[in-house]
């Protein structure tokens, strides 16, 4: 049984167009970063370890803590600033963005045999039985199609630039191989996540990157601060994981299969519209939610930030946190078949897109506003998957991937500028807070200028990638607002269209704040007067080419990316340049869930379109202008010396208090009734203390009873006896009458 | 046999006399202070059951009750008394107060009135032996012992051979327990 | 004299009862022990004109446990007025639980 | 393999000698105390006694490893299969044999018997020889419970494992380890004396035909037993309390907490991973096949998986707030074996083959757990999480090693405990979908209490002095952590082959019970 569907997956593969070319590699994609994490984890551990004696409990804990002290101080906490390099640095610098470039080759070549065969089937390599029990056949099964290519090519791609990148950010970090291992870890697990072929296997590198975001939010785990981040993203994460498994339970339990193919054959088992299927979406949308930091589960990713940078770059920006539109993309059969569910995943992204750039318009610390504006730009690719653009959606995950990780890098030129100058001049300032920069343009003129392409390109300034992206998503969304399936879907009562125009309008709003919450950021960090101290300013300089060199790629990139799929009102007017490529490319893929929920002709009339990319350009111009008219760099003052802002400033900078919120409604009480009733209560009270102590005293009092009548006096005795032996023969001499 | 027409008259009158004087000389046995005076009312109850015995045609018994009792055993009592020099009325109040004392009649009482009404409920027809009295049917052949030593050679001869170890027993045990320990 | 006999037997059970319960010196109670005995064996003796011999046998093996119970229970009383110079109950409680 | 274990005859002596190994090794620790402390300090004496209880557990392992190759697991019948007279007047015969599932459980007994053992190695200095003739006793008081297949001889074999376990905690235990032990020992065995009236019940109601003598063997019984419902709801509950309490099941589990925080780590190694599979061991092998009637009633399903749920949440919740980590592992045992009982009595193949597959990663990863607090107590003497702190600088190995057993118990997927968990939810929802919602939800709090427990032992500012000059493992703790390490990835990335050894067994379960409840049914039809 199991040998012979073995045997038809083999034969479905050595059938397919790809199966003699690169893709047969294709285990080699996620095989490679395995190979550096393990390196890069031994020899970590073999630096670090510091092997005990034979017997631990004979040694007295702490009597030669001062040999202890001065041996650990060699590798010892980053907190000493004593800059001393790891001793295997130059191996791991090899090694770790080694793995990478050399995955970013294979996938080039898998791309390149690609382009050329038609892909309506994907290729599926099955590497072996992963659970196979009964009618449950779970493989270790990697797919390629157009859609995990591309998500291949911007992990690896994004990921080795940050990589090259985190060599010159990291490499003087006493924990340097253990940061190349949990990063090579990340992309082992990310590149599962979108090449598994199944569910579960997806799920494997769904939690696996949130193991690593774990770990690498709290790589500098001696603060109790990044510690406790790690833990939260972990557990938020888990909250969506929960939904990502009940969905898993359902499909399972209903379509007797979970990868994507099974699934794609059985999906008319489920009815359109029905009940069954939204409830499946929904879950899965939780999932998203969870890992792509939507409402209500994004308190996680602001915290994620307490990472390295080059991490917020590639996990908590450019590709795990996007993991969730990839899974709406991927289930898109689904998800087209659940309007209410698609209407959801819409709004929760359009809300999300203005609730977390609200935010971000009062954030100082540099990171934390890249944070929301990552949370807000995440919300409109749900906007994107949601209204069955998914291709826009895609393509906007893409572009994002470019300027933010841009964005992210150039932060972080910017923060090791800072904590270089901090450092030299021992001051403890905060080198993230925006109040104590200002200026920077002159000391670090190539990130100023990248920077700046990838703010235009956030904010959706025409040309530049996010333009496209961002128009794409917007204009789907007015266009599916009338005479599509979602349109006529009721959500909860509210008419479908009209939730869509509202999106819209969410949009819009969310566009013009971007615009502005990141023209603040660049005038307060690179404009105006500097702020960063005397002393401290000589000692600001650009980063070393390991650096800037990944942050011009990403310019590049950032800049023209919107040609990978340029709009028909693009293509009309410069006929020269291809149109739609992606959403050509991805078309095998999500094409006919797109068309489902398109409705009837999809697009827009012209005249229509034309004047949305004027409100869009608008908007976005309007919003860099309000900033730079309004804002006044030259007016700011150091961290330490700021007041306390008032009202809804002060509500924007707590983030409108939803930690403390959450941690009021749920942690607490959850922690309080666990100790004072479950544990003290129930556990210690009534299970322990009344029904077993308590039997153990009953029998205990009943025998104290019985040997007080053990009083000794012989007399007693007697009289008990003789008591106890005329009451019996007096009920025998009653019974014999 | 006698059978004399005033046997039964005088059998009965002996009958009385005798039991009443075990009721009197127990009654004096439980209300004697000295030790040595109890002993000796008890001494003398037991001769009056002696001859109870006799007249219920157990003659063997009533030697035994003599032998044994009245001759063997109040005679340990009364030297366990004099040993311990406990023969004047001692200089604890030997009887409990008046309380316990009412109870106790009280339960006397009850007990008697249990028993009694249990002794004058009607006998066990199926166990009556229709046979006459042992004593009178075998005094020819096995003489007064023989109807006793019969059953206890035959029929009880496990229980009495473990009293005769009990016996032992008690005697080590006696020996062990009264030693003076060193 | 069946009937004459029980009651005997009875009242002299219920004066050794009494005896028991209301003295202190440990060989009077002893003793009324014994007069408990003496009225047990009257009864079978009483019964045993009725019912055969077996009545006899039993009185035999009463006046023997008797008699062991006398010695073991005397040498008991002895060694505990060694240990406590009394013989009053009362001040006997060796067999506190 | 398969050739050379036919050669030596290996199925036909293998489980006796298992079972009498232990025994002879333990009689020979107790006389090489007796005759060789003449002539030997007790210094040497010691590490000799290790050596030697080492060796004998060494032996027994590469003993039981032929189990792998030699057992058929496809078999529908007991596979080394022995009869030998016992007590002939009560009906009673030594019937030893396995299945897949006991042939896996032997192996994670022999398995994690020398790494207990190697645990303890420092730690136990006192009285080592009594010690470790304990632990051998236990291992064939638990190998017994796992072979038999005469209820009489398993009840025995039941009640032997209980007095080792309740002297080694009870004589080599922390401050309340009177309390524990005495604690341990009477749940334990009022638990299980209904399961003897039961057992007695049963063998006596069909006494053989020609001999009129009880018959306790396991498959008569099977076969002749036809009880009516009643019979079998009320002999089900005995069984039920006594493997309940092992398991141990919701109310029945607050014996468990007290017994793991004062037994020594090996104690506490075997409590966990080995000795509560006997509840769970139990309710396959015995309660569900005899009364399948009693476990199919909607009734008892919906307490037992209530109960199972309840344990399953609220062991994770009790675990959060737990200050002791001992304690803290005690109650995530009860939420992971809450898994267990929820996928038996889901009773399907997937939720069945997940109960096992937690059973064997619950006592992998929680004995890799109880063995690494094993390591930092005997280091700083506490097990309080707040005494720690940060201590991943200094210990970057334990860190390393506690990170991967956390995520393995957190079943983080790639680790033995996905595999498992995924197997029981996705099964039980097929049946039970309220359940295995609730159930699902232990994925969330499993994360919330492990990662705030490790954070505050291996990360965060490294404040506390004495924590400071601590060393990191050394080779033996390395080299006793290394196969768990292994068995967690390996049963996590590829577990087909272990999954492929309990499906006949699983599938088998699942049928008996079913068309056993039919066929009673069936019965009572006629009945009336």
């Amino acid at each position: 049984m199991l040998l012979s569907s073995m045997q038809t997956i083999a034969t479905a593969t050595t059938g397919h167009p790809l199966a003699d070319t690169a893709a047969k590699f294709v285990w080699l994609l996620p095989a490679l970063p395995l190979l550096g994490f393990v390196v890069n984890g031994l020899l970590s551990l073999t630096a670090a370890a510091n092997i005990g004696p034979a017997d631990p409990s004979a040694v007295g804990h702490g009597h030669d803590d001062h040999s202890q002290e001065s041996t650990h101080g060699a590798h010892g906490a980053h907190d000493d600033h004593h800059v001393v390099r790891h001793r295997h640095a130059a191996l791991v610098s090899l090694v770790g963005p080694g793995v990478l470039a050399a995955s970013f080759v294979l996938a080039a070549a898998i791309f390149m045999a690609m382009r050329g065969v038609e892909m309506h089937v994907p290729f599926i390599s099955t590497l072996f039985s992963w659970m196979p029990v009964g009618d449950l056949h779970i493989d270790a099964a990697l797919q390629l199609d157009p859609l995990s290519m591309v998500m291949v090519l911007i992990i690896t791609g994004v990921g080795t630039l940050i990589h090259i990148f985190s060599v010159g950010y990291m490499q003087d970090d006493p924990g340097y191989p253990r940061y190349f291992a949990y990063l090579n870890l990340f992309v082992f697990f990310m590149l599962l996540l979108v090449l598994g072929a199944n569910y579960p296997l997806m799920f494997v590198g769904w939690e696996g990157v949130g193991l690593c975001s774990y770990l690498l939010i709290g790589f500098w785990f001696s603060e109790q601060a990044n510690a406790d981040a790690g833990k939260k993203a972990f557990i938020v994460n888990r909250i969506g994981d929960f939904g990502f498994l009940v969905a898993m339970f359902l499909l399972f339990s209903n379509l007797g299969a979970l990868d994507f193919m099974g699934i794609a054959g059985s999906a008319d088992k489920l009815q359109p519209g029905g009940p069954l299927v939204t409830t499946i979406c929904l879950f899965f949308f939780l999932g998203c939610a969870g890992k792509s930091a939507q409402l209500p589960l994004y308190i996680w990713l602001p915290d994620a930030m307490a990472g390295p940078t080059p991490v917020s770059a590639l996990i908590h920006a450019a590709t795990m946190v996007t993991a969730g539109v990839y899974l709406i993309a991927r289930s898109s059969l689904l998800f087209s078949m659940a309007p209410v569910a698609s209407l959801t995943v819409a709004l929760v992204g359009g809300v999300t897109a203005l609730f977390a750039a609200t935010i971000g318009l009062k954030q100082w610390d540099i990171k934390k506003v890249l944070a929301y504006s990552t949370v807000s730009q995440l919300g409109y690719m749900f906007v994107g998957v949601g209204v069955g653009a998914y291709a826009a959606g895609v393509f906007h995950l893409m572009t994002h991937a470019f300027f933010k990780a841009l964005l992210f890098l150039g932060s972080g030129s910017v923060i090791y500028a800072m904590h270089a100058a901090y450092h030299a001049t021992h001051s403890h300032d905060d080198a993230q807070d925006m109040r104590n920069m200002g200026g920077l343009k002159q000391y670090l003129p190539i990130t100023w200028v990248l920077m700046w392409i990838a703010t235009l390109a956030i904010a959706g300034i025409p040309v530049f990638s996010g333009f496209f992206s961002k128009d794409e998503i917007l204009s789907s969304v007015f266009a599916r607002a009338h005479g599509s399936p979602l349109a006529d879907a009721v959500w909860l009562g509210i008419p479908g269209s009209a939730l869509l125009y509202f999106v819209y309008a969410l949009g819009l709003a969310a566009a013009l704040l971007t615009a502005i919450y990141m023209t603040r950021m660049m005038l307060y960090t690179f404009h105006g007067p500097n702020r960063t101290g005397e002393m401290e300013r000589n000692h600001l300089k650009e980063a070393p080419w390991t650096m800037t060199g990944p942050l011009v790629v990403l310019g590049v990139l950032s800049a023209i990316g919107g040609f990978l799929n340029l709009p028909e009102f693009f293509t009309t007017l410069i006929p020269a340049l291809p149109g739609e490529t992606l959403a050509k490319w991805l078309e095998p893929v999500v094409g006919s869930a797109t068309a489902r929920l398109a409705g009837g002709e999809g697009h827009l009339p012209a005249s229509t379109e034309q004047l949305l990319v004027g409100v869009a350009i608008t908007i976005a111009v309007a919003g860099i202008v309000i900033a730079v008219t309004r804002l006044k760099p030259a007016a700011l003052v150091k961290k330490s010396e700021s007041p306390e802002s008032v009202g809804l400033e002060k509500m924007l900078e707590h983030k409108y208090y939803v930690d403390e919120a959450y941690e009021k409604a749920i942690v607490t009480p959850t922690i309080v009734v666990s100790r004072a009733v479950l544990w003290k209560g129930i556990d210690s009270g009534i299970i322990d203390g009344l029904m077993v102590n308590g039997s153990a005293m009953f029998a205990r009092a009943f025998g104290w009873v019985g040997s007080q009548l053990q009083s000794g006096q012989v007399g007693t005795y007697a009289w008990v006896l003789v008591i106890g032996a005329v009451a019996l023969l007096g009920a025998f001499v009653r019974a014999m009458q | 046999m006698i059978t004399n027409e005033f046997y039964p008259l005088f059998y009965t009158f002996n009958f009385y006399v005798f039991a009443l004087l075990a009721l009197m000389s127990s009654l004096f046995f439980v209300t004697r202070k000295s030790p040595v005076s109890a002993a000796l009312w008890l001494v003398s109850t037991m001769f009056a059951l002696a001859v109870l015995y006799v007249m219920l045609d157990a003659e063997f018994i009533g030697i035994m009750q003599i032998l044994v009792y009245a001759g063997a055993i109040m005679v340990v009592f009364l030297f366990v008394v004099m040993l311990l020099n406990l023969g004047q009325p001692s200089e604890f109040s030997d009887i409990r107060k008046n309380g316990p004392r009412l109870v106790a009649g009280f339960l006397g009482i009850l007990l008697t009135a249990e028993l009694l009404t249990l002794a004058w409920s009607p006998l066990d027809a199926r166990l009556l032996v229709t046979t006459v009295p042992p004593s009178v049917a075998t005094a020819g052949a096995g003489g007064i012992i023989g109807p006793v030593a019969g059953p206890l050679f035959t029929e009880y001869l496990l229980a009495f051979e473990l009293t005769s170890v009990l016996l032992l027993v008690a005697i080590i045990g006696a020996v062990v327990l009264a030693k003076k320990r060193s | 004299m069946l009937a004459e006999a029980l009651t005997l037997s009875a009242v002299l059970f219920a004066i050794g009862v009494v005896g028991v319960l209301t003295r202190r010196n440990a060989i009077i109670v002893f003793m009324c022990v014994e007069l408990m005995l003496n009225a047990v064996n009257l009864s079978f003796v009483a019964l045993s004109r009725l019912y055969g011999a077996t009545g006899q046998v039993f009185v035999i093996f009463v006046m023997t446990v008797a008699a062991a119970e006398a010695a073991v229970g005397l040498a008991i009383i002895i060694a505990i007025f060694r240990h406590k110079q009394t013989v009053s109950l009362e001040n006997i409680n060796v067999l506190r639980g | 393999m398969t050739d050379f274990l036919n050669a030596i005859h290996y199925n036909i002596w293998i489980l006796p000698v298992l079972l009498l190994l232990p025994l002879i090794g333990a009689t020979g620790l107790m006389a090489d105390a007796y005759f060789g402390r003449t002539t030997d300090g007790m210094g040497s004496s010691l590490s000799r006694v290790r050596g030697l209880a080492l060796t004998y557990f060494v032996v027994e392992l590469v003993l039981s490893l032929g189990l792998w190759w030699s057992v058929d697991t496809s078999s529908s019948t007991w596979q080394a299969y022995v009869s030998l007279p016992w007590i002939p007047l009560w009906g009673a015969r030594i019937l030893l044999g396995v299945d897949g599932i006991s042939m896996l459980l032997i192996l994670l007994t022999t398995i994690l018997m020398p790494l207990a053992v190697l645990g303890g190695w420092t730690s136990i200095k006192e009285n080592a020889h009594s010690y470790y003739a304990l632990l051998l006793v236990l291992t064939t008081g638990m190998l017994g419970v796992f072979m038999a297949l005469d209820l009489l001889l398993f009840y025995v074999m039941w009640e032997v494992m209980l007095v080792p376990m309740y002297l080694i905690i009870g004589i080599w235990g922390g401050q309340r380890r009177l309390y524990a032990s005495i604690k341990f020992f009477i749940y334990t065995m009022v638990g299980s004396l209904l399961m003897l009236v039961a057992i007695l019940y049963m063998g006596f109601l069909h006494p053989d035909a020609t001999t009129q003598l009880p018959n306790f063997s396991y498959d008569y019984l099977l076969h002749s037993l036809a009880l009516t419902h009643v019979q079998q709801l009320l002999l089900f509950v005995a069984f039920f309390l006594a493997f309940a309490v092992k398991v141990p099941m919701f109310p029945f589990h607050t014996w468990l907490p007290d017994a793991h925080v004062e037994a020594p780590t090996a104690g506490s190694v075997i409590l966990a991973a080995i000795m509560l599979k006997m509840g769970t061991f139990g309710f396959i092998r015995y309660a569900l096949p005899f009364f399948p009637d009693a476990a199919m009633d909607p009734r008892v399903r919906s307490i037992v998986l209530t109960l199972a749920v309840i344990g399953i949440v609220y062991g994770a919740l009790v675990a959060l707030v737990q200050p002791d980590f001992k304690k803290l592992v005690a109650y995530s045992s009860v939420s992971h074996l809450g898994f267990v009982m929820l996928g038996i009595f889901s009773l399907n193949v997937q939720s069945v083959q997940g109960a096992l597959m937690v059973n064997l990663s619950h006592g992998i990863s929680t004995g890799a757990l109880f063995l690494l607090i094993g390591m930092i107590y005997e280091r700083r003497h506490t097990r309080l999480i707040a005494d720690y702190g940060g201590i991943a600088k200094v210990m970057p190995v334990f860190a390393t090693i506690l990170t991967i057993v956390t995520f393995s118990s957190i079943a983080v997927p790639g680790t033995n405990g996905f595999v498992g968990e995924f197997l029981v939810l996705v099964g039980s929802f097929r049946t039970q979908p309220v359940y295995a919602l609730i159930a699902a939800t232990a994925v969330i709090f499993a994360a919330a209490y492990l990662l705030w427990a490790i954070q505050r032992i291996i990360f965060n500012p490294l404040t506390k002095p004495e924590n400071k000059g601590l060393r990191d493992l050394n080779w033996r703790e390395i080299g006793l952590m290394a196969p768990l390490v292994f068995f967690i990835f390996w049963m996590g990335v590829y577990p087909k082959p272990i999954l492929e050894k309990t499906q006949a067994a699983a599938e088998r379960l699942v049928q008996q019970v079913e068309g056993g409840a039919t066929m009673t049914a069936a019965n009572e039809g006629r009945r009336k």
